[in-house]
């Protein structure tokens, strides 16, 4: 049943007891043309995308929980596309695209929200980070714009713009048409789609082994027993070494985990998107009232959803300074998610040395944007064997090669 | 050329002065700082004898403690590292004796790079506990003790010189301005007070001269111990 | 008037008032009571509106799990909202007002959501608001406005908070029977010991119940314990304190609120308090939380708690209402509708849903003339605002039609949900509890116990005895021996014995009979399950998410269990099957300021790095910028003179003057050792064993992947000893990487590196007068020929010991000076006093950032960007190509870096002289009109530079090395910036003055 | 918050130290190290789940390197060894 403002009418007498099963629990078959292993946002969006745009639906998505249990069901929601280097900018703006029509494409409302995003400048480094970034997304097209104090302050009113704080705001750059989405939307209108288009999402369904003969895949072993296809799409986010490692792969990711929190529900306080790196806060307000904050990683490796206080500590000390109306409102829960980072902080899309074996993963702390954007590149990348343009710098073979795509920048500015 | 200077400590621009005695005896907190105490690291495999016999201090070889003699502390600060204090003007009869009696050891003068923030009180124990993750109990830490750790944001050698408890803390100097409004602004609620700084010496070139035997006399500490903690408890399991 | 207050009873103090407002009516209460007891004393029982349908809210419970009773406290920058009156300690002052209704609590317009739920079930969001396209804004801008719940301050916090770390042998959380008696028996053993629990006072349940203890009242038991722990030095009892989460290795953090009891500004001590806990062992003795009952009308003000209402009448002497009705699926209900009764309430009927409840408490009741109606449950709730009747109907399906019963009170009690959140926060598994219907704790993950009712033990006698068994096994576990304190003799209703509990989660109902929550702060209804489960939102986290079920403020303390047994019973599932969602901290909400402490004003955020001579920079009118932790000055603006113009005028007296600069900041690394010449050939690209003592040599930093991270310059200060300079950000992590490399990789060198950063304080000297002024001020030969460029040597300068550096960033003559930091400042004065006669100016960072890109010498970290090697910076010379390995060098000849077309560092004028081309911007070959533009490079520094008379820019061009001469495109948002490709040199090419 | 047993301080807060991530890589010849060999030393990691051999240095501490083996979902920490040793068999 299609999802509107009039079904709903007609639901409303009757107790809503029509509405279908938004996806089918359907058993393993013996095998599939495309395996996609992980039902986070990017696994089935390249279902999705593999059936609409390539006529491919006889795919398996193989979750290990729930769909969109993953980093998908955890994170700060940030959608934007303001990126420094070419490769990344083209890619994050071909995936804020999609974001903008996902809703009328999905027929699911994902609340995606151009509320804007500003990310703050804190000192004199910061601010030429943000204007080589801001000529950058000016020439790929992407709208930017820089943004004085005095601007910030009347977006976001709440904001601390006074000099005399320790790291004063002295500037940003506002990207508008970035904003939020609904994460658990997100993940819930793709897979209601894919699975339309007659995908398999197995839930509970975990891969614990890859058949790899002569070098080319033939299928998985899973809790739920073997299951054979000749092409085989990893995208398991946090778990990306894991499953590479059973097709005997090392990957140049590290996992650790990303901690993000909720505050109590309050009336709107503020209705945009709050960037800052040097003091390693965001903060965003959801539909529902709470202020979403995103923390830093925990430095080490770790493949637990918890991570350490200090981070939240010094997180909060740090909004505490930009936002100090906050400080009377209570964090109400806090969690963790696992995230794989590359040394040059971007994704891998790619082929492997394992025929039929390709690999989607690195999106560290910033991949929930680039959802519809990845599957798509990934199921072009699966359905043709190639990547698609706008993902053949995102290889496996640049880490070799050295061609990295370094979006850290440079670290501190030193003189 | 210059007639005569000032020496400045980081903190002489605070304009430091002791607060009267009542209102020492009052606070939660007191500090101090102890300017321009000499200090020398040793890096190197180094007989702690060779030491004694240079300086009249011995090495502590366990780690995170302190000894103590001819008016100078030896700190353990890692497997092949000390730091050695003594009182203003000795870093240079201090380094030059030790480089003479320990050839192929690093010897550093870094009286410079750090100054040393004395706290007592009745709440000292509560105060430090604001802003260090160790663990200061009696049972856990004591007289003769020392660690690196941090304080609020500073890292700091931490030194506890006696049961009263009294802490030193050395603190890198570009950071000793925050680290002492930090101790002032954790100890406010409760009442801290300055008690008297001591008194910068006039700068003299100190003439070259023969290892003295002994320091100037260093004792500004009220009730000073002997050297080591009487109870350092066995290094507990790790957990889990 | 409280006239719902009984004359005696209770642990309050009747001989004084206090005086509170709710909603700006003026109430009174007594020390000992809460919000909530003082508001339902008064006879207040509307308190809020829910969050999505505004339905009229009452009091539920009498602790951390109420849902419904938020309130806003305090007013101004003072405010805080979503507060619950259950836990809110009264004081005289006391301001309170409801949240989420307009105009008024009584009449809420937005109770017109209640009227249209029918089209705003669960998720409906998702199904809605798509059309037109984009229209989703302007939708949202409406939720958002109706959503939230509570108003944030307006005003920045006036309180302060404060932090510590704490340690211990054994920490016990909850100083309830079971916990108190963990104490002791830890405490007596000799341990170290931290008691926590939430509450004002010690004693948990047993301050709600009617018991006595060796002879001694329940309610004061808790108080010789609590004298004999103070007593010992190495306990800490602390109250108020809510130990909300458990982390890795027995870290656990705990809200002291130190003076949310107090009228504001009675006290000088911080508002909360956040414990930092380590502790060897963990007694978690939180106790149990009761289940509500789900049924239609559940959330009308008036439905509360059993165990509640008995609180309410034991510990506070209130009556909640006058004629009750309890409904029940267990025993425990029985021992609050008694006391209930004892207190006054006319508890009129017990329903209960057991076929054949029977035993002592039942023939108790019975006595005091209640009457039972078995196999049965409540129906329908009848009133608009509060209770006024409930409607029983039979469990029987062939029973006649339902029974009406007039009341103003309903006590439901569902069974009992042990206090789990903290052991499973711990990595506990939970284990389901068949005869409790609930989760207890599995096997402990961590050094942890948990007794009492947290443990699934209800019985008081059993409480005690585990709480003892907890705290002497804990202790021993820490290497403390001591005996079990002895249980005491309990008299009264001890509770002990089976709950002889039979599980009732809810009854398929028509929507006629209303709706029947089991989540009342987040308005989830059975019908939303019933939807999510429909949906296939069945698994228990979709169905969380779907619903919210459990995601409001209480964190589903009271709806979690019965919204996954829902679940389970529309699933045709087992409970355990389905699982519980995470627990997850925080336990009850932290207030932020606690969680930030003092370290959020600007001076304690994050050290302000300070040089020996800040004080001057400040008093001669520095603007200064933040380089890592440092100040630095920027430029020194004279009276009138803008930013721009002080930083031209400065960077003009280098050249033709002096120019002075506190370079104190740089860092500075001694290594010494046997193998120290060895190791730098290792570290840097060049050679720096060739190196002769009593000279400099300036190199590069690259990771081992070739790409630059650092530079400096270092002298040789005796044969197996080197002094290293690294860039200001730079200082710590090199030393850092310096260490890494000896110690994990080449242990075979001997070398020992020192940080002497903060020892010296450094002033570079620069321009054509330098020499003549430091001359003057040291008797060492500084001529050319005898101090020739890096050159260094130990000098007395103006009577301190120091070294002199002859070497220059800005490419003049220059002399960088290094004295003890102690005497920075004494020798800065004296050379500007000295210099006076040479027109000294003092020049900040910018101008010796246009001074060095006058000689085109890069900064690591602004011309180089984690993606630059020495040779696209044209600096191969630096690259040694006889040494047989150092850091980086293989990784200089991977493909990428190989690669001709790299971006290389080059020059750039811009045609019109006068322009400054911004940094940042990209050069293009030929701009396209639209985007995307291709893009050749970046500019990486650019100024207007007075010694050239012109601008001057550096940049990264792709291939630039080979274009030097072609003429690039710079597009900018107003027009385009045509410049052309030069060496990357525009001052004294020759190094004449350097060297001169 | 782990408790990270230093081998000379004894147990101290994690934030006192720096994980230097997996331990036992081997930094190959660089005269004879093929592109790939470069490429896998630099950045390929085993990145377990469960146990890992890892590097951390006391940084605010004594300011030494050691090694521990911890596993990776419940942060136990199974073995703490030398900088200069293998790593332990019975750790896995
Ligand atoms: C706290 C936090 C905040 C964040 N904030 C933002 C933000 O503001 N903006 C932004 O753009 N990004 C953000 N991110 C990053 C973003 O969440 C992720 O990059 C993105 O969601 C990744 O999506 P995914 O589909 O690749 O991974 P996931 O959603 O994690 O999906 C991977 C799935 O694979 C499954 N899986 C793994 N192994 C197996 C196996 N062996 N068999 C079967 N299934 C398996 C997992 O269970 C999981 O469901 C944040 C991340 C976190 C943790
Ligand atoms: N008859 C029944 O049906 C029944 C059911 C349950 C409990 N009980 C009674 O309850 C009592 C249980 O004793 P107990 O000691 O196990 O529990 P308790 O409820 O008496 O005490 C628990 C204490 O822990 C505190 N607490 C909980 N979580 C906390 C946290 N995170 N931080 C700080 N404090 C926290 C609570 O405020 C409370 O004071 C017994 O008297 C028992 O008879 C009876
Ligand atoms: C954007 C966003 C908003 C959230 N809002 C809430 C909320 O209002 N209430 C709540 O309890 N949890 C909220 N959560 C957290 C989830 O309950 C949950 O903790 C998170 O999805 C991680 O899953 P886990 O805790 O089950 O591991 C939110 C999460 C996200 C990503
Ligand atoms: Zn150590």
């Amino acid at each position: 049943m299609k999802y509107s403002l009039w079904n709903l009418l007609r639901q409303a007498p009757r107790g809503h007891r029509d509405w279908p099963q938004a996806w089918r629990n359907p058993e393993p078959k013996e095998s599939y043309d495309v395996i996609i292993i992980g039902a986070g946002g990017h696994g089935l969006a390249t279902a999705y995308y593999l059936a609409k745009e390539h006529g491919i639906t006889r795919t398996a998505v193989l979750e290990k929980g729930w769909l969109g249990g993953g980093n998908t069901g955890r994170n700060t929601t940030i959608v934007r596309s303001n990126y420094l280097w070419d490769e990344s900018a083209h890619l994050y703006e071909h995936s804020l695209r999609l974001f903008e029509t996902l809703s009328q494409d999905l027929n699911f409302n994902v609340m995606f929200s151009p509320r804007g995003v500003i990310n703050l400048a804190h000192n004199e480094h910061d601010l030429k980070e943000l204007r080589r970034r801001g000529h950058a997304c000016r020439l790929n097209g992407i709208d930017y714009e820089m943004v004085t104090p005095r601007e910030i302050k009347e977006i976001a009113p709440i904001i601390n713009i006074s000099r005399s704080i320790r790291y004063p705001v002295l500037g940003g750059a506002m990207q508008r048409r970035a904003g939020n989405a609904r994460h658990d939307a997100v993940a819930w209108g793709l897979a209601r789609r894919a699975d339309e288009f007659g995908v398999d999402i197995i839930q509970n369904c975990e891969v614990t082994g890859i058949d790899v003969r002569d070098g080319r895949v033939t299928g998985v072993q899973t809790t739920r027993g073997a299951i054979r296809a000749n092409r085989i799409g990893a995208v398991p986010a946090g778990h990306a070494s894991v499953v590479a490692s059973m097709a005997g792969l090392r990957l140049p990711v590290e996992s650790h985990t990303l901690q993000a929190m909720v505050t109590e529900p309050v009336k709107p306080v503020i209705d945009t998107v709050i960037m800052s790196n040097t003091v390693h806060v965001y903060i965003s307000q959801s539909d529902k009232g709470e202020l979403v904050l995103g923390a830093g990683i925990d430095g080490y490796n770790s493949y637990s959803q918890k991570g350490g206080i200090n981070v939240i500590e010094h997180q909060l000390e740090g909004l505490c300074e930009l936002y100090p109306i906050v400080s009377r409102l209570k964090i109400m829960r806090a969690w963790g998610g696992i995230v794989d980072i590359a040394p040059d902080a971007s994704p891998i899309i790619s082929k492997t040395p394992v025929e039929g074996f390709y690999i989607n993963c690195g999106w560290g702390t910033g991949g929930f944007k680039a959802t519809p954007g990845s599957g798509w590149v990934f199921a072009h990348t699966i359905a043709q064997d190639r990547p698609h343009r706008l993902n053949e710098a995102f290889s496996l073979g640049r880490f070799e090669s050295g061609l990295l795509i370094d979006e850290h920048g440079a670290a501190a500015v030193a003189h | 050329m210059a007639e005569h200077w000032q020496r400045q400590s980081p903190l002489t621009h605070l304009g430091l002065s002791a607060h009267d005695k009542n209102e020492t005896s009052a606070a939660s907190l007191v500090m101090a700082e102890l300017r321009f105490l000499a200090k020398v690291t040793l890096r190197g495999r180094i007989p702690g004898e060779s030491v004694r016999t240079a300086l009249g201090v011995s090495l502590p070889g366990e780690p995170n403690t302190v000894m103590t003699g001819n008016n100078l502390s030896a700190l353990w600060l890692g497997p092949d590292e000390w730091l050695i204090v003594g009182p203003p003007d000795a870093e240079r009869a201090m380094t030059g004796q030790l480089a003479k009696a320990l050839p192929g050891t690093a010897v550093v003068d870094v009286t410079e790079g750090r100054t040393t923030i004395r706290t007592r009180g009745p709440m000292v124990l509560d105060i430090l506990a604001m802003g260090c993750p160790l663990d200061l109990h009696p049972r856990a830490f004591g007289p003769g003790r020392c660690a690196q750790s941090t304080l609020g944001r500073s890292p700091i050698i931490l030194h506890q010189v006696d049961g009263a408890p009294l802490f030193d803390i050395h603190v890198e100097r570009s950071q000793a301005d925050y680290l002492w409004t930090w101790l002032e602004t954790a100890g406010r609620p409760y009442g801290v007070a300055v008690e008297a700084v001591t008194a910068p010496p006039a700068w003299r070139r100190p003439a070259p001269r023969r290892y003295p035997g002994a320091f100037p006399p260093f004792a500004p500490s009220p009730s000073r111990q002997p050297t080591r903690g009487a109870t350092v408890p066995a290094r507990s399991v790790p957990s889990s | 008037m409280q006239s719902w207050r009984n004359s005696t009873g209770g642990i309050i103090d009747r001989s004084r008032h206090l005086s509170f407002t709710f909603d700006g009516k003026r109430l009174s209460g007594h020390p000992g009571d809460t919000l909530a007891s003082a508001l339902l004393a008064n006879g207040i029982h509307l308190v809020g509106r829910s969050f999505k349908y505004h339905r009229p809210r009452g009091i539920v419970g009498s602790g951390v799990e109420e849902p419904n009773a938020l309130v806003r406290l305090g007013k101004g920058g003072s405010v805080e909202p979503n507060a619950r009156a259950t836990t809110t300690e009264l004081f005289d002052g006391l301001v309170a007002s409801s949240q989420n209704r307009w105009p008024s609590l009584a009449f809420d317009v937005g109770a017109l959501n209640s009227v249209a739920s029918g089209l705003i079930p669960a998720g409906f969001y998702y199904k809605t608001f798509m059309w037109p396209a984009k229209a989703w804004t302007f939708y949202e801008r409406f939720i958002r406005r109706a959503a939230g719940l509570g108003q944030a301050p307006e005003e920045p916090d006036p309180d302060v908070y404060e932090k510590r770390y704490a340690h211990c042998d054994v920490l016990v959380v909850g100083a309830g029977p079971a916990g108190l008696q963990a104490a002791r028996a830890a405490a007596r053993s000799g341990a170290r010991v931290i008691v926590a629990d939430e509450q004002a006072v010690p004693g948990g349940s047993l301050l709600g119940e009617h018991v006595t203890l060796d002879g001694v009242a329940g309610q004061e038991w808790p108080d010789s314990v609590r004298a004999e722990l103070e007593s010992m030095s190495d306990v800490t009892l602390l109250t108020r304190t809510t130990v909300v989460g458990y982390y890795n290795h027995n870290f656990l953090v705990a809200v002291e609120r130190v003076t949310d009891h107090l009228p504001a500004g009675e006290s000088a001590l911080p508002r909360q308090r956040l414990w930092k806990i380590r502790a060897r062992h963990v007694v978690l003795a939180t106790g149990a939380i009761e289940r509500p009952l789900v049924f239609p009308g559940n959330d009308l003000p008036g439905v509360m708690l059993a165990s509640a209402v008995r609180a309410f009448a034991n510990r506070w002497g209130v009556r909640c209402g006058a004629r009750a009705v309890v409904f029940t699926n267990n025993d425990s209900a029985y021992r609050s509708a008694i006391d209930a009764a004892d207190c006054g309430i006319h508890v009129t009927t017990i329903v209960d849903c057991r076929a054949a409840p029977r035993g002592r408490l039942v023939e108790e009741a019975h006595s005091r003339g209640i009457d039972m109606m078995a196999g049965s449950a409540i129906a329908g709730v009848e009133g608009r605002k509060r209770v006024r009747g409930v409607a029983i109907s039979s469990l029987d399906e062939s029973a006649p039609a339902a029974l009406r019963k007039e009341c103003d009170l309903v006590m439901m009690s569902g069974g009992w949900n042990p206090t789990v959140h903290l052991a499973s926060q711990s990595g506990t598994r939970l284990a389901w509890d068949e005869s409790l219907a609930t989760f207890v704790p599995g096997d402990a993950a961590t050094h942890q116990t948990s007794a009492g009712a947290a443990a699934g033990t209800f019985g008081l006698v059993e409480c005690l005895r585990s709480g003892a068994l907890a705290g002497t096994e804990a202790a021993a576990r820490t290497g403390f021996d001591g005996e079990a304190p002895a249980v005491p003799e309990v008299e009264g209703d001890t509770g002990d014995g089976a709950l002889d509990l039979e599980a009732f989660w809810h009854r398929p109902a028509s929507p006629r009979d209303g709706k029947a929550f089991h989540d009342l702060q987040n308005d989830v209804t059975t019908a939303d399950v019933a939807l999510a489960t429909r949906e296939n939102y069945v698994s228990v986290e979709h169905f969380k998410r779907y619903t919210t079920t459990g995601m409001g403020t209480d964190q589903g303390k009271t709806s979690g269990v019965n919204g996954l047994a829902i679940l389970a019973s529309l699933r045709g599932e087992a409970i355990p099957a389905v699982g519980h969602t995470t627990y997850r901290p925080f336990y009850t909400p932290v207030t932020i300021g606690a969680l930030a402490g003092i370290e959020t004003n600007g001076d304690l955020y994050d050290p302000v790095r300070k040089t020996p001579m800040h004080t001057w920079h400040e008093k001669n009118g520095a603007h200064f910028e933040d380089v890592g932790q440092w100040k630095r000055p920027y430029c020194y603006p004279r009276a009138g003179e803008t930013v721009d113009e002080a930083v031209q005028r400065e960077t003009l007296a280098a050249r033709t003057s002096i120019g002075i600069l506190d370079a104190s900041t740089l860092g500075k690394i001694d290594i010494q050792g046997a193998d120290a010449a060895e190791f730098l050939d290792r570290i840097y690209t060049n050679m720096f064993s060739t190196l002769k003592v009593g000279r400099c040599r300036y190199g590069l930093m690259c990771r081992d992947d070739g790409m630059v991270f650092d530079d400096g310059v270092t002298a040789r200060i005796a044969e197996n000893r080197f002094l290293m300079s690294t860039t200001t950000g730079g200082a710590s992590t090199v030393l850092n990487w310096l260490e890494e490399w000896l110690q994990t990789e080449w242990t075979d060198l001997e070398v020992y590196c020192t940080s002497v950063t903060t020892h010296w304080a450094a002033i570079a000297v620069a321009g054509p007068k330098s020499r003549a002024l430091v001359s003057e001020l040291t008797r060492a030969d500084l001529s050319a020929e005898a101090f020739p460029f890096m050159a260094w040597r130990d000098a007395d300068i103006a009577g301190i010991a120091g070294r002199i550096f002859r070497i220059s960033f800005s490419g003049e003559t220059g002399f960088e000076l290094h004295v003890p930091a102690s005497y920075g400042l004494a020798l800065w004065r004296n050379l500007m006093t000295a210099g006076e006669k040479y027109g000294i100016t003092a020049y900040g960072t910018e101008a010796m950032h246009v001074l060095r890109a006058e000689k085109g010498f890069i900064i690591a970290g602004q011309d180089t960007d984690g993606t630059t090697t020495p040779h696209d910076l044209g600096m191969s010379w630096i690259v040694s190509k006889k040494k047989k390995d150092f850091l980086g060098m293989r990784g200089l000849s991977r493909p990428d870096t190989l690669r001709e077309d790299r971006k290389q560092l080059v020059g750039l004028l811009a045609d019109d002289s006068a322009v400054v081309i911004p940094e940042g911007a990209h050069v293009s070959p030929q701009p396209a009109a639209r985007p995307p533009v291709p893009m050749e490079g970046w500019v990486s520094s650019s100024y207007m530079s007075p010694n050239c008379g012109r601008s001057i820019a550096l940049a990264l061009v792709r291939r630039g090395h080979d274009r030097i001469g072609e003429e690039v495109a710079i597009p900018l948002e107003n027009g385009i910036v045509r410049a052309r490709i030069v060496k990357p040199v525009f001052f004294d090419e020759e190094g004449a003055r350097l060297r001169g | 918050m782990m408790l990270i047993p230093c081998p000379w301080c004894g147990d101290r807060l994690d934030a006192e130290f720096t994980c230097g991530g997996e331990a036992h890589i081997v930094r190959p010849d660089p005269a004879t190290a093929s592109d790939a060999e470069w490429a896998d030393y630099l950045f390929m990691r085993k990145n377990p789940k469960g146990v890992h051999h890892e590097r951390w240095f006391h940084a605010h501490g004594c300011r030494r390197w050691f090694h521990i083996t911890r596993d990776t979902v419940n942060h136990r920490i199974l073995a703490v060894y030398a900088i200069t040793d293998s790593a332990p068999e019975a750790a896995g």
